[in-house]
C-alpha cells in the first residue's frame, strides 16, 4: 500500500523507463533529498535545477519542443506564480504556432493547506490554473489515482499541470496500485531512500508495476446516493467522503460524492446525471472564494441542467482572505472544515423540492 | 571582437567561407529582407494589414547568422528562438518572402501561425525555428531547454536566442545566462543581444548603465564578444568564429550585435525611415563596389528585381483568403478540437 | 470631452498636483512618448523604466513602502502575467505584517481585444485579478467615469488596479469632466503632445479640474429596464447599451444595464436589487469562459437570490482559446459580438415565468 | 574585501568603532541571536511550534551590519529588505528575543504577523523593516522602490536588501541591479548575498558556475566585494565601507559575505548541528580570549544568562494565547474589515 507520494515516484519510475520521460527536474528534485516530499527520490532521471522557476518551466518548454518529455517539479504552487506568462505561452503554443509545436510535458505541485504551512505553503492554484487555456488539469485524491493519472499526464502529448496535495501526500490508500507489493513496510524498504547517506544507495522498483492509467476527463462517483451531489478532489475529497458516511449514517440522507480527479476537461456527463438525480448541488475546495474553479463548475451545471435544480447551487471554498494564517485557529477559520461541509450538505438536502 | 584564439576541435559543422559568390548572395538576401520591410510597412499603410514590426537595420548581422546555422530539424540540427526583427535570418535560411506577406495580411494560408499572430512571428517546426513569443525575453528561458537535449544528444547542434537591448532588462536574459552555465552542465547555446539602442521610445543610456550587456556574461565564466552588427564581415566572422567554438567545445557563448533601427519601433511610431542611423546595406554595397565585385547599377538592378518580384508576392497574398474561425479551436494535439461552434465547420 | 486617455492623463495629473502622487512610471511612461496610448503625456511625475515588469511592480511596492504614492503602468496587460506573485504580495502585505504596512499604489493596464492586436494584445484579465485576495480593481467604460475612478484609485490607501480597454482609449465620452474645456479641440491643443519634436512642449492643464470622485464599490444602472439584467464594462458595457436600445426598438423589451465599474468589491446592493426586479441575467465580458470573473458575480447572486430567477442565470464570454487571432474573422470569432449580446437578452427575456 | 580606497563625503551617519565594550556587546548579542534558534528549534521538537527556520551561522555577518544600520522610521533612515535568516541583524537593531518565539508559537501577541506567518519572518514598520517575503528574492524587486524614495529624499538613509546565494537564480536578482545602476538614477542601496553554500539540499556548486556571486555587479558598474562572513572584524569593516560608500555618494553596492549554515535549511531536514562549518561564535569568543577582553568562564556565563532568561520568554510565550480568527478579515486599510464571519466578534 502506497503513499500518494510512493505512488507519483513508481509513475514517474515507470515514466523514465517505459514512457520516455527524459527529464524529472526542480528544486531539490534530484539526489540526495529526491523533492520535499520525497516524490522524486531514486528516479534516473532526476536533477536539481537552479533555485528559479521561470528557468524551470522554460527548460521543460525548450525541453519539450525538442523532442524531451520532461516532469517539471515547481516546489510549492505558493511559488508557480512569477511563471503565469510562461504557462500561457506552453498553453498556446501548439495554437499560435498553427499546430506545428506541441508540448508533451507535465509540471507538478503540491498544493493546498493543512500542513501548517501558513501564508506561502498553502496556496491553492485550480483557479488561476483553470484560466489558462491549453492546460489538462488533475488532481488526485488517493494514491492509486495519483498514479493512473501521473501515466495519464506523461502519455497525453499536451501540457498537463500534476496538482498534488501537500497533506495527502502521506496519505495510504485502499486500492492497491497494479504491481505495487501489498506490504507497505517491504514497499519503503524497497524504495524509499534511507535516513543519514544515501549516496550509495538504489531503489529496487516493484517488477510488476504496468501502465495503469486513469483516462483524462473522467470524474468518479466515489460514493453512492440520490439527494444531493457533492462534487470536490484532492485534500477536501476525503473530508466530503466522510461527511456524507456519517451524515448517512446520522440521518438516512444519501449524499452522492464525485472526484472530479480531472479539472479540466471537465466531465460535464458524470457531473450532470448526478445533478439531474440529486436535484442539488454542492462544490467544495479550499482556494479563496472569489473568481473560484468551482464557480465555473457551477455555471456548467446551471448551462445544462438550471431547470432541475431545486436549491441553490452551491460552493463552499476557502475565505476571502489574503492568505492562511499559521496559528491553527487562523488556518480552520479559512478553508472549509468537516463540520461547515455536513453542515451545507445538510442545509441543501433538507431545502423542501 | 574580442574572442581569445583558441584551438577547435574538427569536424564540426563549418561556416561557409566568405567567397565573392557568397557575397553576392548575401546582397541579394540583404535586399530581400529589406524589402519584405518595405512591402509589410506599405501593407500597414494601405490598410492591407495591420500592426507592423520587422528588421530594417539588422540585415548584415541577421543574414551572416542565417547562412550559418546548420539547418533542419531535431537536436542535431540549430534551435532558433528568436525575437520579431529576425526576418533577415528567415531569409537566409530559405524562408518565402511571400509567406510573410501572408502573415502580415493574416491569411488562411500563413504557414507560421495561420493568420493568428503578429508578422514576423515565425514558427517553422521543419527547421528547428520555435514560435516567436510576442512577450519579450521569455525565448532566453526556453532556450536552455532545446540546448540541454542538444548536450545530451551529443553532436554538433546548438541553440540560437536572440532578443533587443531594452529586453535584456528582464530577468530572464540573466536566467538564461545562469542555466547556460551550470556546472559540467555547460550548454551550446549562442546567446545574442541585438543592440538598437532603443526599447520603443526609451533610449537605452535612459535605463541601463552599460553600452556592454554581454559583458553580464564574464560573471558566469562565459566567453562573450560585442561586433559591429552593421559590418557584415566582422559580423560574419564574429558568429563563425562563436559558433565554431560552441559546437565543438559545448560550452555557450554570448554574442551582442550592435545594430541600426532604421524605421524606428514599428508602425505604432509611424515605421519611417529614421535619418542618422547607418544603413548596413548600403555599406555593405560601397564595398563590393569597392571590392570590385558590383557595380553602383549591378546593386540597383538587384533592388529593382527583388522589388518587382515582391509586388507579384503581394498580388498573390491578397486574392488569399483571411484566416476564418474555422481553424481557432485548435487548443490541443492528438485529439478532435474539443470546442467546436456550432456554426464552425471544422476541418 | 474628452477621450478616456485624456480623461486619465488629467486625472493623474490632479493627483500629482493635489493628491501626492510622487511617481507615474513604466515602460515608455515619461517622454517623448508620454504611453503607448498617450495616457501619461506631460505629466511632471512620470518617467521611463527599464522594460521589466516585475522591476515595475516591485518599484511601485517599494515607494509605496517608503510613504511615494506611485501609480505604475503596465505596458500592456498581456505582459502582467510574469508578475502575479507580486500582485499577491502586494494584496498581502497589510494582513501578513498584521496591518503595519499598506500600499497605496496604483496599477494601470490597457485589457481587452479589439484593436486587431492579435494574441498579445487582446488579454484581459479581470478573471486572473478579481482571484488575487488585497486588490481593489475598476474598469471604466467612459470617460467621466475613467476620470473619477482614478481619483477614487489614488485616494484609497490600498491597491488598486485600474484596467483600461484599448479599444476604448480614444473614445469620447457623452458627460463633461468637472473642469474640462467643452470643445475638444481646444482640450486636444492644449493637452496632446504635438507630433514630432516635443522636447519644449509643455501642456497647459484645464484650470478647473476638481476632485471628482466615483467611490470604489458602486456601479451605475446606465440604462433602467423591467425585463432583464445585463452587467457589464469596460469595453463590453457600450456594446450592452447599445444592444439594448436596439431590443427595446424593435421589441420594447427593456433591459437594465448596469456598469460594475468597480469590479471589487462587487455592489451587490445594486446588482441584487435589480435581478429581485428582473428575475433574469446575463453576465457579459470578453475574457476567456473558465473560471471567468462572470462566473463570480452570478454565483453571489445565486447566494442571494436563486429563488428569484426565472431563467438560468447567464455568462456571455469569451471563447474558450488560448488567443485571439489576428484575422478579424478569429478575433470577431472569440470575443462576444453585438450580435450574440442581443441574441442572449432576447433568448432569456423571452423564458417563460 | 576589495573596495578600492575612495574618499568619502564626511557628515553622514557614522559606523560607531569597534572599542573593546562594543566587541563585548556584540558577543552577547551574537549569543542572543544564537539562543533563539535554540530555543525555536527545540519548540519544534516539542510541538510548541510549527515550521522552523533560522540564522544559526550568520552571526557574525549580521550582528555587524544590524549595529551599523541608521534605524528608524522613513526615508532618513535605512530601510531593510531581509531574508529570512535575518535573526542577527534584529537582534543587533534591538528586537526583542521573546518576539520571535511569539512568532514560532503564533500567538495573538507575534507583533509581526499576528500568528500569520512562518518564524523570522518580521515586519517592523517604526524601523524601516519591510515585510520578510516567504518568496525567495522578491525583495530586490522591491527594495530598489524605498532606495528611489530615499535617493529624491537626500540624506544619508539607505536600502539593505539580503538574500542567499541560490535564491540569485531567480531574475529578480538581476533587476536589482540594473534598476539600482540607471544612469543618473543611481541608487543608494546595499545589495547583499549571504553565501551559505546550499539551496536546501542542493550545493551551490551544482547550480552555479561562480562562487563570486557578487562580481554580476561588475557589469552593471556597481562596486562590489566578498567578504568572509564568519570574521566579524572583516565583516565590520567591509559594512561599514560600503554604507560609507553608498550613505555619501549615493551610489549602490554588491557585497557577498560567505557564512555558515549551522543547523541545516530549516526544521523540514531536521535542523540539527552540521558538523564542519565554521562557527563564527566560536571563532568571536577565541578572539576576545585571545585579546584579553574575555575569558573561557566569562564567555560561557554569558551564554548562561541569555538561555535563562529565554527560558523564561518561553514560559510567558506557552502562557499566551494563540492567534485565533478574530484578527484574520483585515484585508484593507482604512477600512471595516469586508468579510466578517458571523462567528467571529471583531477588534
Ligand atoms: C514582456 C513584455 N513587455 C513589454 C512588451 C511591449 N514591447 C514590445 S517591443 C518592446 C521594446 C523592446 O525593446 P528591445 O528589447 O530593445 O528590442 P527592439 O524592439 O529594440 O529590437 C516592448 C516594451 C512586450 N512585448 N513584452
Ligand atoms: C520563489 C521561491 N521558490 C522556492 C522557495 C522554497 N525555498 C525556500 S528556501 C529555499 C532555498 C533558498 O536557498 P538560498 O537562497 O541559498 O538561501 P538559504 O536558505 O540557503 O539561506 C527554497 C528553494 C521559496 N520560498 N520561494
Ligand atoms: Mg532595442
Ligand atoms: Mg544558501
Amino acid at each position: 500500500m502506497a503513499t500518494i507520494a510512493q505512488a507519483i515516484r513508481m509513475a514517474l519510475h515507470y515514466g523514465e523507463k517505459n514512457l520516455g520521460v527524459t527529464d524529472v527536474f526542480g528544486e531539490d528534485v534530484g539526489p540526495p533529498l529526491g523533492g520535499v516530499f520525497t516524490a522524486t527520490q531514486g528516479l534516473e532521471t532526476a536533477w536539481n535545477s537552479p533555485l528559479d522557476e521561470r528557468g524551470i518551466i522554460g527548460a521543460a518548454m525548450g525541453i519539450a519542443m525538442a523532442g524531451g518529455k520532461p516532469v517539471a517539479e515547481i516546489q510549492f504552487a505558493d511559488y508557480i506564480f512569477n511563471t503565469i506568462d510562461l504557462l500561457k505561452l506552453a498553453g498556446n503554443l501548439h495554437w499560435s504556432s498553427y499546430g506545428q509545436y506541441h508540448l508533451p510535458m507535465v509540471v507538478m505541485t503540491p498544493v493546498g493547506a493543512g500542513i501548517h504551512g501558513s501564508i506561502y505553503h498553502s496556496h491553492s492554484f485550480e483557479s488561476v490554473a483553470s484560466h489558462i487555456p491549453g492546460w489538462k488539469i488533475v488532481a488526485p485524491s488517493n494514491a492509486k489515482d495519483a498514479y493512473g493519472l501521473m501515466i495519464a499526464a506523461i502519455k497525453d502529448p499536451n501540457p498537463v499541470l500534476y496538482l498534488k496535495s501537500k497533506a495527502l501526500m502521506r496519505a495510504v490508500g485502499d486500492e492497491l496500485i497494479p504491481g505495487e507489493p501489498a506490504d507497505k513496510r517491504a514497499l519503503d524498504s524497497m524504495i524509499n531512500a534511507p535516513v543519514g547517506d544515501r549516496a550509495d544507495w538504489q531503489p529496487r522498483w516493484p517488477e510488476g508495476l504496468t501502465d495503469y492509467t486513469i483516462e483524462l476527463g473522467k470524474a468518479a462517483v466515489v460514493r453512492a446516493g440520490t439527494d444531493v451531489t457533492v462534487i470536490s478532489y484532492s485534500r477536501m475529497l476525503p473530508l466530503c467522503v466522510a461527511a456524507a458516511a456519517e451524515i448517512e449514517a446520522e440521518t438516512g440522507i444519501r449524499a452522492e460524492v464525485i472526484d472530479l480527479r480531472t479539472l479540466y476537461p471537465l466531465d460535464m456527463e458524470t457531473l450532470e446525471q448526478s445533478v439531474r438525480k440529486t436535484r442539488r448541488v454542492l462544490v467544495v475546495n479550499e482556494d479563496t472564494e472569489v473568481t473560484n474553479f468551482g464557480e465555473h463548475v457551477l455555471r456548467k451545471l446551471i448551462d445544462r441542467c438550471f431547470y432541475h435544480m431545486e436549491a441553490p447551487p452551491t460552493l463552499l471554498a476557502g475565505v476571502d482572505v489574503p492568505g492562511i494564517g499559521l496559528s491553527p485557529l487562523l488556518e480552520d477559520a479559512s478553508v472549509p472544515q468537516p463540520a461547515q461541509i455536513k453542515e451545507k450538505i445538510l442545509e441543501l438536502a433538507k431545502i423542501p423540492a | 571582437m574580442t574572442i581569445r584564439p583558441d584551438t577547435l576541435s574538427r569536424g564540426v559543422h563549418q561556416a561557409p567561407s566568405l567567397t565573392p559568390e557568397l557575397k553576392l548572395t548575401i546582397h541579394e538576401m540583404m535586399i530581400v529582407s529589406r524589402v519584405i520591410d518595405e512591402v509589410t510597412i506599405s501593407m500597414n499603410r494601405s490598410g492591407q494589414g495591420f500592426f507592423w514590426i520587422g528588421g530594417p537595420g539588422e540585415e548584415a548581422f541577421g543574414v551572416s547568422l542565417g547562412l550559418q546555422v546548420k539547418k533542419g530539424c531535431g537536436p542535431d540540427h540549430d534551435y532558433l528562438h528568436l525575437h520579431y526583427r529576425s526576418n533577415p535570418i528567415l531569409v537566409a535560411m530559405g524562408a518565402l518572402p511571400i509567406d510573410t506577406l501572408r502573415q502580415m495580411r493574416s491569411t488562411q494560408t500563413d504557414p507560421y501561425s495561420g493568420g493568428r499572430n503578429f508578422v514576423n512571428h515565425y514558427a517553422i517546426h521543419a527547421w528547428n525555428v520555435t514560435p516567436v513569443t510576442p512577450t519579450i525575453e521569455t525565448q532566453y528561458v526556453m532556450a536552455p531547454g532545446t540546448a540541454w537535449v542538444q548536450k545530451r544528444h551529443g553532436g554538433d547542434g546548438l541553440t540560437i536566442v536572440n532578443g533587443g537591448d531594452a529586453g535584456t532588462a528582464e530577468g530572464d536574459f540573466a536566467s538564461c545566462l545562469n542555466w547556460a552555465t551550470r556546472p559540467g552542465a555547460e550548454l551550446p547555446i549562442l546567446v545574442i543581444v541585438n543592440h538598437n539602442g532603443y526599447g520603443i521610445s526609451t533610449p537605452a543610456g535612459q535605463v541601463q548603465s552599460s553600452t556592454n550587456i554581454a559583458q553580464r556574461a564574464e560573471a558566469y565564466g562565459m566567453r562573450w564578444g560585442v561586433v559591429d552588427g552593421n559590418d557584415l564581415l566582422a559580423s560574419w566572422a564574429a558568429i563563425a568564429e562563436a559558433m565554431a567554438y560552441i559546437r565543438s567545445e559545448r560550452k555557450p557563448f554570448c554574442l551582442q550585435a550592435n545594430v541600426s533601427r532604421l524605421h524606428g519601433h514599428s508602425s505604432a511610431s509611424g515605421a519611417n525611415r529614421v535619418p542618422d542611423e547607418i544603413d548596413p546595406i548600403a555599406r555593405f554595397e560601397a564595398h563590393l563596389i569597392e571590392q570590385g565585385l558590383a557595380t553602383r547599377q549591378a546593386c540597383d538592378d538587384v533592388w529593382e528585381r527583388v522589388r518587382a518580384q515582391m509586388k507579384e508576392d503581394l498580388k498573390q497574398v491578397l486574392s488569399e483568403p483571411l484566416a476564418s474561425d474555422r481553424d481557432r479551436f485548435i487548443t490541443f494535439t492528438g485529439e478532435k478540437p474539443s470546442f467546436v461552434s456550432p456554426d464552425s465547420p471544422r476541418r
